[in-house]
């Protein structure tokens, strides 16, 4: 049987975005198995001058229509607008794109102001995602896949210079444990 | 199909960048400190500024405030090395960056290239035979009881959590604390700045005695002495 | 362009099966060239081992998965849709049950979060209902008749304390104060 067709079939019938897990669960392979398929798979579409596209974020994946076919499909539909977003509102979605996933804490330390409504407004929307990271009691914000669709993206590390705005967390991140590190042994 | 509102800044480093930017200036301590005071005289001008909102606006003119003093008092901080004056300065370029970045990602949206997904499509699954009809076997009337009664509370606890923030706004403003500072040196030749600021109820209010203190000594009307580095900071009027 | 692509992406957004008049108008192409598209379509999924099919039924097309799959696919819609519900999809429910007939943006406001995948998850099970507003121009629900007999009863007011909750305030408010706060965030 070939996997590439079988994971196809299910992301067509599905009504919501499928995880690695629920694929892999349903056609009883590893997940790594899988995931190579769906690679694969989204290589084809893209290959192929298909009609549709395979994306993914956190770890989900979902069939589209390919980004080429946009106006059609938008005059075909006559969708409406789906809102609009304010430049603070923008601002908090870039920053939770490059950075997710990052805590609201983080969040407001880059905006230097409390983001509280906003993301409860771009939750509501659809845009972010919560989840609460049992390690460090805190909830953590990732944009969604509604929200890299709209973007006509496969992926959000697409996004322009990804790889730099989002290290620079990491950077950070090591530096202040390093700090962390120097200032407890001097101390001792 | 997301439309984009326009605004003139958002939050206080988007005012600082955009004080930054039509002045055509870098972002470097030193342009910093030259901006404070533009800086403090807006946000003093925002009538309807959400309060919430202000103790962010208000940290920030306090930090550009101590750059300021810096500039324009090297010695005093010659031996400091460890100040943290230098943060601000990294965290507007990291947010000038990300604001830069958000407007690629507006091009990116305005292009337009929508991927589409199908609405709720039954027909596809006609041919499978499923049930119209499958409950979750456990839900009965008391779970969903049960359940309603939980969301009720914590629907509470969420408008509980939202009063403090609304408590935040500030009992003072920025005049009415320098009235106060005024009215305490006429009875009194000395205070202690530690004294005064631990008559505020927060840290917007501890903010806006800074604020006040720094006013007041800007328009020359105190002085402030100190014994050494760090020791309390008398204030006495001139 | 790629009519062949095209197509696909029409057919793949679709609610229902598109005549060959209603693709070659979307299109803007002849009836003929597009039935020659649709057939090559339909040898490709045949040809290439793909997940999907193109079927015609009337002289009405339609994507469907690939007969292949047939019992993989039945197999999967079965086990998602049914089981018990995921926490979020039974307070949904229940805000449903207690507070219905609702609005999507009603029932947002409330939980929080975005509602749509929950929405399409119990109207996929038969449990809730969707009725267009035409006043309101918006979408309402209530839980289905299946779902109210399901319960042991005769009519969703019969649930416990059902009048008291069903006007609760604390919903009130949530309802309220939440649209407060998305004038507020629409123009901070």
């Amino acid at each position: 049987m070939n996997l590439k067709a079988q994971l196809e079939s299910l992301l067509f019938v599905s009504i919501k975005p499928l995880s690695l897990k629920e694929l892999a669960t349903a056609l009883n392979v590893k997940a790594k198995e899988a995931e190579t398929a769906l690679e694969e798979l989204a290589a084809d579409y893209q290959r192929a001058d298909s009609g549709l596209a395979l994306i993914k974020n956190n770890n989900q994946y979902q069939l589209t229509t390919h980004e080429k076919h946009a106006t059609l499909v938008k005059d075909f539909l006559k969708t409406e607008t789906s809102g609009e977003l304010s430049q603070p509102s923008l601002e908090a979605l870039t920053i939770i794109a490059y950075r997710g996933p990052i805590s609201k804490l983080e969040l407001e330390k880059i905006r230097g102001i409390n983001c509280s409504l906003i993301i409860r407004n771009l939750l509501m929307r659809g845009l972010i995602e919560e989840k609460f990271e049992k390690t460090k009691q805190e909830n953590f914000y990732t944009v969604s896949l509604d929200f890299v669709r709209f973007l006509g993206l496969h992926d959000i590390t697409q996004l322009p210079d990804y790889s730099k705005l989002h290290q620079a967390s990491e950077i950070n991140e090591a530096l202040v444990d390093k700090i962390i590190e120097l200032a407890s042994s001097a101390n001792d | 199909m997301i439309e984009f509102t326009q605004e003139k800044f958002s939050g206080p480093l988007g005012l600082l960048l955009s004080l930054i930017e039509s002045e055509e200036m870098d972002i470097t301590e030193i342009n910093l400190a030259k901006i404070a005071d533009e800086y403090v005289l807006y946000i003093r001008s925002l009538a309807d500024i959400n309060p919430e909102e202000l103790a962010d606006f208000l940290v920030v003119a306090a930090k550009l405030l101590f750059i300021k003093s810096k500039a324009l008092l090297p010695y005093l901080y010659a031996d400091s090395e460890e100040d943290d004056s230098g943060d601000l300065e990294k965290q507007l370029r990291m947010y000038k960056e990300f604001v830069e970045a958000s407007q690629k990602i507006k091009t990116i949206i305005e292009n337009d290239n929508f991927l589409f997904v199908p609405p709720l499509v039954k027909s596809r699954r006609i041919s499978s035979n499923l049930p119209a009809f499958s409950p979750p076997p456990k839900v009965t009337a008391p779970v969903l009881h049960e359940q309603f009664k939980k969301i009720l509370a914590m629907l509470v606890k969420r408008t509980e959590q939202k009063l403090p923030e609304q408590n935040l706004e500030p009992k003072m403003n920025i005049e009415e604390k320098i009235a106060l500072i005024r009215e305490l040196l006429l009875n009194k030749i000395k205070i202690n700045f530690s004294k005064l600021l631990a008559t505020a109820e927060n840290k917007t209010e501890m903010i806006v005695s800074f604020l006040a203190v720094l006013e007041l000594a800007k328009q020359r009307e105190l002085i402030f002495d100190q014994d050494e580095l760090f020791s309390e900071i008398h204030i006495s009027s001139t």
